[in-house]
């Protein structure tokens, strides 16, 4: 039915299975578009954040989508700058999914904060000094560079094509697009560190503040290089649940190992850095405020394991699984070593977020612990329903992966 | 947000050993702001209240045990204060010139970032629009404007008393208020005259010298925030429980 | 010529709508105006507006009556403050926020019927004359056996005087001051002198032994608790017997924890003490052989294996009450805490005689009675609740109900007879009014005039009047013209002819202006002025609206004999300081500063629920009694006294004594005005008053669910 | 030719949006609301009646502003008709005898969260009142308040002119950015708690 939308040369399931396909998640949108309105005209009493947790699971998953979203600029910033044209195969994947990640994140930022139409105040009277501010600004910016990227992908469509105008248009776009690719590489490493000095900045919490460079703190960058690290994972990641679900091939296997190559070596050095950022806040940042370190971890369920797993578990063994060319040849261990690599920086966001707030600054407080009501959690799979939904259709009328018709004619 | 060293710095002292945690400084706080009643199912987690006091414990068993209230406001954090640097559209900031640490419920966009960096927590959220029983808004003070849900407050030393002070001293051609004009609704409410109020720069000032005292300590005072109002104690385990260190036992930890 | 619009030009329209309204203020503005709307949303209350005014008026939500400054805009007031200096204290909790009650939603607008049903209670309005008529008919069916009784919240009021002249003229009339007021356990002291009326004077005390009474949270007047916390001013040493490390006994200089229910015992150990430690103690006693031969078996030795007390802790207590005199002992009878009982008290009030007779400034004292506001022809008597006969009251009218001190309903039900009609006037259907089959709606405080006659601590007869501020809310009923009504209902003729409490109180301050007698203070600016001084009675009035404080000279010393056993059988005697070991024992201990008043101002929940500084229905144990209980903290339990039993979420605590169950009731629901539904009885009702009319500890079990 | 025919919508549209958004909006943006009594400064402060801007607008000791004079002012004089205006009538018969309050609406009614005192601006940096009120003080006729109606603003706070250019001081309005740019040309330490309250 919907046949004259899609690419000439790539077969697509029928419109009645997509229909089907599509049906479960437009119904988690609607469940999750009605939480967000009872939070936005009942007010956000009708979350369980409250004084303590003033910050709950949306930020925690804003942050981490926002990691994980680093995929698109990164993949971007090794094609246009680096030249690594192996990679144009994923890139246009990269695109949407960064836009997909980037634009749910401000949504659900925007049902988070308690005055969403002041929101805009941000930039009429900024404070320079604020993190957020930063974030804020670098967020709104390279969501709209994302969108001009998503312009192209858009106009390749079959029945768009047809306009003159726009093919042209389309064509002097992709001359600019290393333009727009270096911007939005510019705007991202910038707010990836943004979004770690947030909570490194915060002297008055010694389980997040840490010692820096110039205005810096050292979160800043591991922010970033975790990002990046795991930008390529989740890619790699999401291009192999898309060909599994299509059962397809959609890029060829090298593509695949690249991405887990770089992943890998950034990766090992996060972990190094980490290492030691960890170390010397251990035993010095922590320290110099009187506070003892190890207490921070005497709370179930944020345990010493936390510190362990994040370092080892999810960084040090992906690392290693990546590193080792022999396993990169096997799709299961790409898939596992992608899936570690996620949850590594998944967990770090959990535990910048959560156990910052959970832990006791004065002594006569106790340890509280927070768990989401089912408005934030309904809100928070809306925005992925959103994003499923978006991704999926662009799969089907747009070319999201350039090899898949010479892969598919092979 | 340039700072420049403030000519004078409100602060208070407040004495722990007077305190017996009655709450007429919260009660009074909260008719002196407009802090509305708690909405039915809030708890302490999700409650209003610019001056919050807490109970703590010297940990020991009967008939050794002793406790200890802690009236908690907003500080006043004299150095690179961590509400004001984190707000990200200026709605909190330092007077210039007597370096109450202020929050405009006006600006703010309820994003909540201060009350993630504030170490005291003494930052609070409006969850709920605020509500008083049928014809009890008569009874609000005009000179405090009532917030609206989805903004955080906090502590600002009565600012409504200090206009009025101002106003009331330009009105007499000075430009400096009397401190007699300007007490703050927990100190005047305290039945047992536990909190001084006034000048830390004035180094006459019965606040001041309490603070330089030899018992006189501060909270997390080793964050290096320099705060504002002080604490006085002559027992050593209380002044203790003022410090950053998580010497702290799982009965403790119970405690509310 | 024929234009043809294409799509495309429409398309190409709008983009150039698009683009020209950026180039007016229209968009921009509308963000602004936006912005601006959430700043000023029209469901947020708006404080009112108007001139801002300071007005002096009395606080009459406790006895204590401090004076008030109110700060009033438009003429209404908005905040409330102490006046006076700064060493007097400041106000309560409860105080601050009274200008709030006026609105409180509880408050009663008609009169009302109150059906009691199993879940719940249901109101139903009716006119005045239906209760007048269930009044008069109970009346008309009263005698000895099935008496009508006034229970007075507020005694010694002018109005007090009414309801007994009216009392009188039916039979077993009887007025009943509430047993929960502050200052009760003074009547023991009477019995014991036989005669007189008597006070004390904590004012000039250096040394206070208390049974439990809450003095540095709002016990009597707010100096007490200024004394006590007052930091290097202070000039009071307080010794506290309490169970549990109470706010005052947290403020006390020594602290007793004695095992609750051995009071009396504890206070003979003292006795026996006082008795060997200074010469000529009890010299004026007409049964000083009775009392050393009764106290002989309380050594210290005993008392403390009986108490808990460590014997030493006892000496030390009694010597500090000789040296560090003048030294006051009081029994801690306010409902904060619960009665100890006519024995107790008496064995608590001898210690004051033992440190020397009535009259000594800083202990007890004889204090000269408030003039009544008519020559005292033939009134109902004054009977405590304990002398009244169980089952006996056929018709019970509940007056100045809304100042009830939190006193245990299961106290009063035992004197109530089958199918006994009770009438509550309160402002509020709240605390004990809720017991009520009918309720009459009074005016609040700051609505009316209020009297407030001799707070039980003061050495001297004392009077101040609430100047009125507010407009009354609801159509109130007076109390005087109550009683006047009741009286012409009834056809019972009344000698004098009021027609209002406020005609009844001119009529008492005219006959202290007659007496001539004693000064009033302005506190604004602490003028003092004799009675003498003033022209007329109308002056002594106003000057006493503008918020000035009558007070009687002090009374000679009456040094005359007493009974140290008050008189009482040496079998109850026995019976009180045996030993009931019992395994847990329940004591009530409700904080004073939010519990004067049968309703509180929404706002106390900042103290509640929003901080956690109390929690508000609390039953606490020590850790150790938790632990051989088998309960942890926030587990489920099952309370039973011999009262009632109901369910309790636990909480542990080290600041009470093993073996003692702290239940503190806070503002109840209805206090704070959140309707709550079929909550019948709460937590007062595990405790009731045994024969002597104590009800300030019970044996209790404790198991969980 | 085709080339402008092509432009013409586009131009059209503009065109139809800048008249529309300079014009018709604040038309439609400001509800005018008719004062519920007339007075004209003028006769007042004039030789005929000759009573000083003090009479009814001062400061009071505690140091508030007594900025709209209560009834009884007037009824010190119009306890009942002295004239002969259809103004006066109705103040004498709706108000005065009624003891009613009169329910002004104040153009310069600063919002809930701004606090504004007058005795530091007038006692201390003597700044007139026409700086901000302008010409009120001669004004014959109370013109009708023009509220904002999303803002809820009287439209004297926010400025008539929309176009910002070549205009006077008091036509600025009385918006936070006017009362910040004065406070900074004079070197006032400001922070919000200045003015918020």
């Amino acid at each position: 039915m919907d046949k004259p939308l899609i690419l000439r040369g790539v077969s697509r399931c029928s419109t009645r299975n997509f229909a089907a396909w599509l049906f479960p998640w437009v119904v988690l949108l609607a469940v999750g578009l009605f939480a967000i309105g009872l939070c936005l005209i009942a007010g956000l009493n009708q979350t369980n954040m409250d004084n303590r947790f003033a910050f709950g699971l949306w930020i925690f998953l804003d942050l981490a989508v926002i990691a994980l979203g680093a995929g698109a600029f990164f993949t971007g910033f090794l094609l246009y700058i680096l030249r690594r044209d192996e990679l144009r195969a994923v890139i246009n994947s990269a695109v949407v999914l960064g836009f997909i990640c980037y634009s749910g994140a401000v949504l659900i930022l925007m049902v988070d904060v308690g005055q969403p139409l002041r929101a805009w105040f941000t930039f009429w009277h900024p404070n320079p000094h604020s993190m957020l501010a930063e974030v804020t600004f670098c967020i709104t910016v390279y969501l709209t560079v994302l969108a001009i990227e998503y312009v192209p992908i858009l106009l390749k469509n079959r029945q768009l094509r047809k306009v003159p105008s726009f093919l042209a248009f389309e064509f002097q776009l992709h001359k600019v697009m290393p333009v727009f690719a270096a911007v939005g590489a510019f705007l991202s490493f910038f707010h990836q560190g943004s979004l770690g000095g947030l909570y490194g900045v915060l002297q008055g919490r010694p389980f997040a503040f840490r010692e820096g460079f110039a205005i810096w703190p050292s979160t800043f960058f591991l922010f970033i290089l975790s990002a990046i690290a795991t930008g390529p994972a989740f890619v790699l990641l999401t291009t192999w649940m898309v060909s599994v679900l299509t059962r397809k091939r959609l890029v060829e296997k090298r593509v695949l190992s690249l991405l887990a190559k770089i992943s890998g070596w950034l990766l090992i050095v996060y972990v190094g850095l980490k290492s030691i950022d960890t170390l010397v806040w251990l035993n010095h940042t922590a320290i110099s405020t009187g506070t003892y370190p190890i207490r921070f971890f005497a709370w179930q369920p944020f345990d010493v394991w936390v510190l362990v797993a994040e370092i080892v578990l999810l960084g040090l063994v992906p690392a290693l699984i990546f590193l080792s060319p022999s396993r990169r040849q096997s799709t299961a261990w790409l898939v596992t070593g992608s899936v570690l690599a996620c949850g590594g920086v998944v967990l770090n966001r959990l535990v910048m977020t959560i156990q910052t707030l959970a832990v006791p600054t004065l002594k006569f407080e106790p340890f509280l612990m927070y768990w989401p009501n089912w408005q934030e959690v309904a809100a928070f799979v809306g925005v992925v329903a959103y994003g499923v939904i978006l991704y999926s259709l662009s799969f089907r009328y747009l070319t999201l992966f350039p090899q898949e018709r010479d892969l598919q004619q092979r | 947000m340039k700072r420049t060293e403030p000519k004078s710095r409100y602060g208070m002292v407040i004495d722990l050993d007077r305190c017996n945690g009655c709450g007429a400084c919260s009660a009074a706080c909260a008719v002196e702001n407009n802090i509305p009643p708690a909405q039915p199912g809030v708890n302490e987690r999700t409650g209003l209240t610019s001056m919050r006091v807490y109970r703590a414990s010297n940990g020991r068993a009967f008939p050794d045990h002793r406790t200890v209230y802690f009236p908690v406001s907003c500080q006043h954090c004299g150095e690179k204060t961590p509400c004001v640097s984190v707000c990200p559209q200026n709605a909190v900031d330092v007077n210039p010139t007597n370096g109450v640490v202020s929050q405009v419920p006006a600006r703010c966009l309820g994003c909540r970032y201060c009350m993630a960096a504030c170490p005291v927590r003494a930052r609070y959220f409006n969850w709920f629009d605020p509500e008083w029983p049928e014809g009890m808004d008569r009874t609000l003070n005009p000179d405090v404007s009532v917030r609206m849900r989805g903004v955080a407050e906090k502590c600002n030393f009565c600012h409504g008393r200090w206009q009025a002070a101002q106003a009331k001293a330009a009105a007499e051609g000075r430009r400096e208020i009397d401190f007699a004009d300007y007490v703050p609704a927990c100190v005047e409410a305290c039945p047992a005259q536990a909190i001084v109020f006034g000048d830390l720069n004035d180094a006459e000032s019965e606040v001041a010298k309490q603070a330089s005292g030899s018992t006189a300590f501060r909270l997390l005072e080793r964050l290096g925030l320099d705060p504002k109002v002080y604490y006085r104690s002559e027992r050593a385990w209380v002044r203790r429980l003022g410090d950053t260190d998580f010497a702290m036992n799982e009965r403790q930890a119970a405690r509310g | 010529m024929k234009i043809d619009v294409t799509r495309r030009d429409l398309l190409k329209f709008a983009g150039g709508a698009a683009a020209g309204v950026m180039l007016t203020p229209a968009p921009w503005k509308a963000i602004d105006d936006l912005a601006i709307w959430t700043q000023n949303w029209s469901w947020i209350p708006v404080p009112p507006k108007g001139p801002v005014t300071k007005r002096a008026t009395v606080c009459s939500l406790c006895p204590a009556g401090c004076p008030v400054e109110a700060r009033c805009v438009g003429g209404l007031p908005v905040s409330l403050r102490r006046l006076g200096a700064a060493d007097a204290g400041a106000l309560c909790t409860l105080g601050l926020t009274g200008h709030h009650l006026a609105y409180h939603p509880a408050r009663l607008t008609a009169p009302a019927r109150i059906l009691h049903g199993s879940e719940g209670s249901r109101r139903v309005p009716v006119p005045l004359d239906t209760v007048m008529g269930a009044i008069v008919r109970e009346i008309g069916a009263a005698g000895v056996d099935r008496r009508v009784a006034v229970l007075d919240m507020r005694p010694g009021r002018s109005v007090s005087w009414a309801w007994r002249r009216l009392l009188d003229s039916i039979p077993g009339g009887v007025l009943i001051p509430s047993p929960a007021r502050e200052g009760s356990s003074l009547n023991a002291l009477e019995a014991m002198k036989g005669s007189g009326s008597y006070g004390i004077d904590p004012g000039n005390a250096r040394t206070i032994l208390s049974f439990g009474a809450p003095l540095a949270e709002g016990w009597g007047a707010p100096e007490s608790t200024y004394r006590l916390l007052g930091g290097a001013q202070r000039d009071l040493r307080l010794i506290q017997v309490e169970p549990l490390l109470s706010r005052t006994a947290q403020a006390a200089d020594l602290w007793l924890p004695a095992r609750p229910g051995t009071e009396t015992a504890l206070a003979l150990g003292l006795g026996h003490l006082l008795l060997r430690g200074q010469a000529g103690a009890g010299a004026g006693a007409a049964d000083l052989e009775a009392y050393s031969a009764l106290t002989e078996r309380f050594t210290p030795e005993a008392v403390a294996a009986l108490t808990g007390v460590p014997a030493a802790l006892l000496v030390h207590a009694a010597r500090k009450l000789i040296e560090n005199g003048p030294s006051l002992v009081i029994a801690g009878d306010d409902a904060g805490t619960g009665r100890l009982g006519r024995v107790c008290e008496t064995a608590i009030m001898g210690l004051n005689l033992l440190l020397g007779d009535a009259g000594r400034s800083g202990g007890v004292v004889a204090r000269a009675a408030l003039p009544a506001p008519f020559e005292t022809g033939s009134l109902a008597p004054e009977v405590e609740l304990d002398r009244i006969d169980d089952r006996s009251i056929g018709l019970l009218l509940i007056d100045a109900s809304e100042g009830d001190l939190p006193m245990p309903w299961r106290v009063m039900q035992r004197k109530l007879a089958e199918k006994a009609v009770i009438v509550a006037i309160s402002p509020y259907l709240a605390g004990t009014t809720e017991r009520a089959d009918y309720v009459i709606p009074s005016a609040a405080y700051l609505e009316t005039i209020h009297e407030m006659p001799t707070p039980f601590d003061s050495p001297v007869a004392s009077i101040r009047l609430s100047a009125p501020l507010i407009e009354p809310r609801v159509a109130a009923v007076d109390a005087g013209e109550f009683v006047r009504r009741i009286a012409a209902a009834a056809q019972i003729d009344l000698p004098e002819e009021w027609e209002s409490s406020e005609w009844l109180m001119k009529a008492r301050v005219s006959r202290i202006h007659e007496s001539g007698v004693g000064n009033v203070t302005t506190p604004a600016d602490g003028a003092v002025q004799n009675v003498s001084e003033l022209s007329s009675a109308d002056g002594l009035w106003d000057a006493l609206l503008a918020g000035g404080h009558w007070q009687s000279e002090r009374e000679e010393p009456a040094a005359s004999p007493y009974l140290l056993l008050g008189g009482i059988a040496e079998s109850r005697w026995l019976a009180a300081t045996s030993d009931r070991a019992a395994q847990l024992t329940a004591v009530f201990h409700v904080p004073r500063d939010v519990s004067a008043s049968a309703a509180v101002s929404p706002v106390v929940t900042k103290i509640y629920q929003e901080s956690g500084l109390r929690e508000a229905e609390r039953v606490a144990v020590n850790p150790v009694t938790a632990q051989a209980l088998g309960l942890k903290r926030g587990s489920r339990a099952k309370l039973v006294t011999a009262a009632a039993e109901m369910g309790v979420s636990l909480v542990t605590d080290d600041a009470v004594m093993p073996g003692v169950i702290d239940v503190q009731p806070g503002p109840t629901a209805t206090a704070l005005g959140v309707k709550r539904k079929g909550e019948q009885h709460g937590l007062f009702d595990l405790f009731a008053a045994d024969e002597e009319g104590a009800w300030r500890s019970m044996n209790a079990t404790l198991v969980e669910v | 030719m085709v080339k402008l025919r092509g432009f013409a919508p586009f131009a059209v549209g503009v065109i139809v949006a800048l008249v529309g958004g300079w014009v018709a909006y604040p038309r439609v943006l400001y509800r005018q609301i008719e004062q519920p009594a007339q007075f004209s400064h003028k006769v007042h402060v004039g030789e005929a009646v000759g009573l000083s801007c003090e009479d009814c607008h001062f400061l009071e000791a505690d140091g508030r502003f007594s900025g709209i004079p209560p009834l009884e002012n007037c009824a010190g004089c119009h306890s009942e008709v002295i004239g002969e205006t259809a103004a006066e009538k109705q103040l004498v018969e709706e108000y005065v005898s009624k003891g009613r309050e009169i329910p002004w609406l104040v153009y310069s009614r600063q919002p809930e969260n701004a606090r504004f005192a007058h005795a530091p601006h007038v006692k201390l940096a003597g700044i007139a009142c026409e700086r901000c009120h302008g010409p009120h003080g001669e004004s014959h006729v109370l013109r009708p308040l023009e509220r904002n109606r999303l803002s809820t603003y009287s439209r004297d706070v926010e400025g008539f002119r929309l176009a910002r250019l070549r205009i006077d001081e008091h036509e600025k309005g009385m918006k936070m950015d006017v009362c910040s740019d004065c406070h900074r040309e004079r070197g006032v330490e400001q922070s919000c708690l200045t003015c918020h309250k």
